[in-house]
């Protein structure tokens, strides 16, 4: 069964009147709105381009539905907080502050990307925002996490590192002796499974055998869980800030499971988007729990904002997303000597190690 | 009859679920999804939850599963989306496929197949990138292919789910939409036998998987525009190597150029060139020469990863190196 | 913690009245005790020549001190179960029914070895007698167990496979993965923790963080679980039995944790053997614990033998080993073309396959 | 002073903890058991438990954990029992600790060692006697050395952990006990700097790891029995590679007989000996000659694993064959 169906049903307000939710100010509540649509109109625009053909390779695989997830739980993090997720990672990105510019650049494999388009899609980078990418490798980022989070406690500092991964990622061995390490070593580490329900084709019932949740399983290392309802920004923001302050006043750590939902396929190129779901349950989603709707809704609703202040965010956020669009294409190519930068350190920088022996083999 | 790489693997596949109630398809959206790259479409369908298996994305669990079935004479098909996932299930491929068998002392053996693309050219980056047919070919007790035509992928494929001992197959996304003649009636190809894909006199180029398409791109520029007759033999086996075909072939023209996507450090091009130079050394008019993928990680950039295979533009300076 | 502190005291007396004891012949009984002096007998004849020097190599892990797990559980197997577990392997190997000769004479790496000297102490087989090894890696025989039972489903026999873990094996990924699987595909598979509570020199509390016990992180499965107290033949048979019914009759995994021990070292070679164990706990197991000990003195007091038997049959079984290190020391060292068989099916039984191309490199 | 290979690393980790506060030693049983192997003996009673771990059995989950925190700073020396076990581990080393700056356009580095034994010759069996020194040098992003002797295992231990990239140490159970000259003052030995472990003048044998014993002991055995000089050249570093040493030797010599533990298909030799024949074609008196472990999975049977490795008899064999 879905986590959905066992967690307790609870009232959106209450999460608002909880003390992290409560002392937000009216720009704030209006910063994370527009995090929000800067993710899905960026998405938006990277569709158009993909779509259009010629510009773009590999794979995009879209954040659209689950911004509430990013966005709340980014929104949290102090100076020495990190984050690290999977391949679905625009989201995250943006999130953490990054530029439309150098992540729409790097989508299109232009120099002036994030990861010098050398990563594409699935990695972007931004270390000096405390962001760890972006992997590929399903669950491969779990175990980085938690290191992240192992460098913090070395060096005495009061952090934590957010990993994400999927629903599907939780039956990679990996995932498991980090949570092993992180409770055996008490370890500031913050797992946080989006739970869109799906891996690819996979529903949860057939990929995960569980009593109750995924995030249940952590019971068995005697590590703290939780589950969110994700498309309410207030209740993700609560229960991740009790999960930080474990992590930062206890250094525990803590499996958090976010229920969420993806609106288009796994990735572009997955043909089959609409064939394992009912169009009942995509609509359903975008009409009933669309993180984006439910919270400028609510903004209207506390006073926050007008519908007209909101369609005028949304207006300048869609700029900025086609001006990105418009850098990205008047970037230039890498050069093809940059194939041989960025592999070694050593040799990045002259060093004398980088210069003696040879590093590169073939021509 | 023209028909896709994807297709005919597809073929070979239902073709001997039907002549072997042993076999059995097991791997991430095989099933109910039809495969991530269509290469199981309609099987499951077709056949049903018991032969056509969807499984949850722990590669080292369901390999392991899958090699321990084997030995007790299920004949599973693995389908791994893509072979650089093999390294999160790197242990069970080459411990408990590649050893267990010897460290019984012959008690036992594995007739299990591992298959998936193993190629860099979709900007997918370099996690998704990876061709380890070198690393399993340096493994006794493992075999590996590596098709280039949709001849070759069915009829490998075919030998491989009936080879008694564990079998990798390393196909490529780039090809499974090309097409090629492939009969009606049933066939096989013996692993081990090289294929000559184009006669030739005053060079040999020796490639495997796409490289070979490669090889055969340089070859018709070479004649056409330089004179120079390149024969291009296709290794399609990497384990069991064809041996004796790459001498004969060099024996004839005296002249080698290797093509292949693997990276150059101990790629499968370093021991054929090793091979060469050691056992028909007299026999060489110019050094064994070798075009590898550029030295690093395979490059997202779309602009950049298509220079950073073998191009034949590159095979031809080489040729016209030593020619 | 370890799990023995948690697990509800029983009586022994508890688990003899169980229907699958209580319909024990005295020669069944008398029969394990036989079991249990051969590997203890067997395996202080091999650590003889060990120590000598000269005739072995390698690793040589003993399984003293455990003889009542593998013993008890092996006493239930049929026509369809099957067995396969790690390096740990000779008491598995010999309960299973292998001759001490074969087996001495792997240890010495000779032609009539089990494995023809090629596997050595971790690499014992009898797939005849449903026996599959002798592994290694730790915990990589896990996945292989699973596969095992899968193959059992799948061809329709009613069996089960019963795949034996250490303590500190829990914590490799590949395990998780497989109790996913074998939960979500409902696969006849038992896996059973012998907890002597030690992987190599680090304890049960230093490698793993658990809420109760190690085999309560199957409940995150959904699957069923329980403890077993490894001193005693009687409870392990009754608790081994419990989850061999579900895997016949309702083709669902357990996970059985047993409480057992170690009298020697890691291995032969573990220098520390004493070190990060106080020689009192030592002591404690061998004079109150003792699984053989204990057998012997239930089977006298029920009259099912009396201690002059006993010791005739302990002076048999010490027969028997010395007579295997004779055929070991008699026996030829395999011929150094062997080097090359059994490393393809194919090349061994000259198939055209075996003989199409070249499957040896090198001279 | 004479010091065994195993105190000569101890050493090395032992001054770089002190140098460097963000060195850490982690492994299985490196701490309170000091060392599977003794090499960490007495750094955990001296350094205690911040600077030397010990971790549960999860190769992936720790090593990938050290990846992790080297991209903050710390500098982890990641011990694994037998390099064997690095399968389990796999995708973090390959992946994580390979790729990772590349994908990230050199935003990060991963200043991580990875160290441990990788050899047969100790009869622990096929699983526990690989020697994957090709597999890593074929992964651009990765460095590998395979030290002889103490001295240099001290040298090049001191010089990985203070390398910014991730550096992958292979050690040898074999060479653990052996003594060798250590100096009394701080050293460190470049990465990429191959050493002339004897001078030659009528074939260069070419090793790294315990194979330059093999090799130096074929070497006095040819000139005493057959007045052949050979020169010995141990290569230390596989990756960073001292090409240049082995040009140079060879074009003096104009022979090679190239001594390799690996197996055959792709092992280290096969890039060295392709490397010859393409570059210096016109120097070589005679063919590249290889001597790598018999192609088999590591045999248990002491009585054949020792002719399993390389021999100095099958060296001298090679060497008589082409001199
Ligand atoms: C080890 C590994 N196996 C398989 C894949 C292919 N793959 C990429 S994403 C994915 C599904 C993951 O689903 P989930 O963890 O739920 O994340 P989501 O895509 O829903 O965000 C799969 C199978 C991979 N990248 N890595
Ligand atoms: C993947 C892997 N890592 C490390 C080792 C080395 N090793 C062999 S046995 C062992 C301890 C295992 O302890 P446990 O699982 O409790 O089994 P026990 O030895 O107590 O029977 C270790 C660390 C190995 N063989 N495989
Ligand atoms: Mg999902
Ligand atoms: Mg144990």
């Amino acid at each position: 069964m879905t986590a959905t169906q066992e967690k307790p049903v609870v009232e959106a307000a209450d999460f608002a009147k909880a003390a992290i939710n409560a002392k937000l100010t009216k720009k704030e509540k209006i910063r994370f709105l527009r995090e929000m649509f800067r993710i899905r109109r960026f998405e938006q625009t990277a569709l158009k381009y993909y779509q259009a053909g010629g510009s773009m390779g590999g794979f995009l695989h879209l954040y659209i539905g689950q911004e509430a997830v990013a966005v709340g739980t980014v929104s949290l993090m102090g100076k020495n907080d990190h984050v690290i997720t999977a391949y679905r990672d625009h989201g995250h990105a943006l999130a953490v502050g990054m530029g439309m510019n150098e992540c729409m650049a790097e989508l299109f494999g232009k120099a002036t990307g994030c990861s010098k388009g050398k990563g594409g899609s699935m990695h972007f980078f931004a270390p000096d925002k405390n962001y760890w990418g972006g992997h590929g490798i399903v669950a491969g980022q779990t175990p980085l996490g938690l290191g992240l989070a192992y460098a913090l406690k070395y060096k005495g500092l009061k952090g934590c590192c957010m990993c994400f991964l999927g629903d599907g990622a939780v039956n990679q061995g990996v995932y498991h002796e980090s949570l092993n390490l992180a409770a055996l070593w008490k370890l500031p580490v913050i797992y946080i499974i989006e739970n869109n329900q799906y891996s690819m084709g996979t529903s949860l019932e057939r990929s995960s055998a569980v009593k109750n949740s995924l995030a249940e399983r952590a019971e068995g290392y005697g590590i703290a869980w939780d589950i969110a309802n994700g498309e309410d920004l207030y209740e993700v923001r609560a229960k991740t800030w009790n999960a930080i302050r474990r992590a930062h006043d206890e250094s525990l750590p803590t499996v958090l499971e976010v229920d969420t939902y993806r609106y288009y396929g796994h990735s572009v190129a997955d043909a089959n988007a609409k064939k394992y779901r009912s169009a009942d349950e995509i609509e359903r989603y975008k009409t009933d729990h669309d993180p984006l709707r439910l919270w400028q809704d609510l903004l209207i609703a506390e006073g926050v904002l007008t519908a007209e202040a909101a369609d005028q965010l949304d207006a300048e956020v869609k700029e900025e997303a086609a001006a990105a669009g418009q850098f990205a294409i008047d970037s230039e190519q890498p050069l093809p000597q940059s194939i041989f930068e960025d592999v070694y350190w050593e040799v990045d920088n002259k060093t004398d190690a980088g210069q003696t022996g040879r590093h590169f083999f073939g021509e | 009859m023209l028909t896709t790489y994807r297709k005919a693997i597809n073929e070979a596949l239902a073709e001997e679920i039907l002549r072997d109630e042993n076999v059995v398809i097991i791997g991430e959206e095989v099933a109910q999804y039809n495969g991530a790259y269509k290469v199981t479409e309609g099987l499951w369908e077709r056949f049903g939850d018991k032969r056509v298996v969807d499984a949850p994305i722990s590669e080292a669990g369901f390999i392991g599963m899958g090699i321990g079935a084997s030995m007790l004479g299920i004949r599973p098909v693995m389908e791994l989306m893509f072979w650089s996932f093999a390294y999160v299930a790197w242990d069970q491929i080459i411990n408990n496929a590649g050893q267990c068998r010897y460290m019984s002392g012959g008690l036992l053996n594995c007739p299990i197949v591992i298959r998936g693309p193993a190629n860099g050219g979709t900007n997918v980056g370099a996690t998704h990138s990876h061709t380890p047919e070198n690393f399993i070919a340096n493994t006794p007790g493992l075999k590996v292919v590596c098709p280039a035509t949709a001849y070759d992928a069915k009829g490998l494929m075919k030998m491989a789910i009936r080879d008694n001992d564990p079998v990798c197959v390393m196909e490529n996304t780039l090809l499974y939409g090309e097409s090629w003649e492939v009969p009606e009636e049933e066939y096989v190809i013996p692993l081990g036998v090289a294929d000559i894909k184009r006669e030739g006199k005053d060079v040999t180029l020796i490639a495997h998987g796409r490289a070979v398409l490669t090889a055969l791109k340089a070859a018709e520029i070479l004649e056409a525009e330089h004179g120079i007759y390149a024969e291009v033999l296709d290794l399609r086996s990497i384990r069991p190597l064809d041996e004796e075909a790459i001498l004969r072939s060099v024996a004839k023209t005296h002249r080698a150029v290797l093509v292949d996507e693997n990276k150059p450090f101990c790629g499968v091009s370093a021991q054929i060139a090793a091979t060469i130079q050691e056992k028909i050394f007299d026999e060489l008019d110019a050094p064994v020469q070798r075009v590898n993928s550029l030295d690093a990680p395979a490059i997202y950039s779309p602009a950049l990863e298509r220079i950073q295979l073998p191009t034949p533009e590159r095979v031809i300076q080489k040729v016209l190196d030593i020619c």
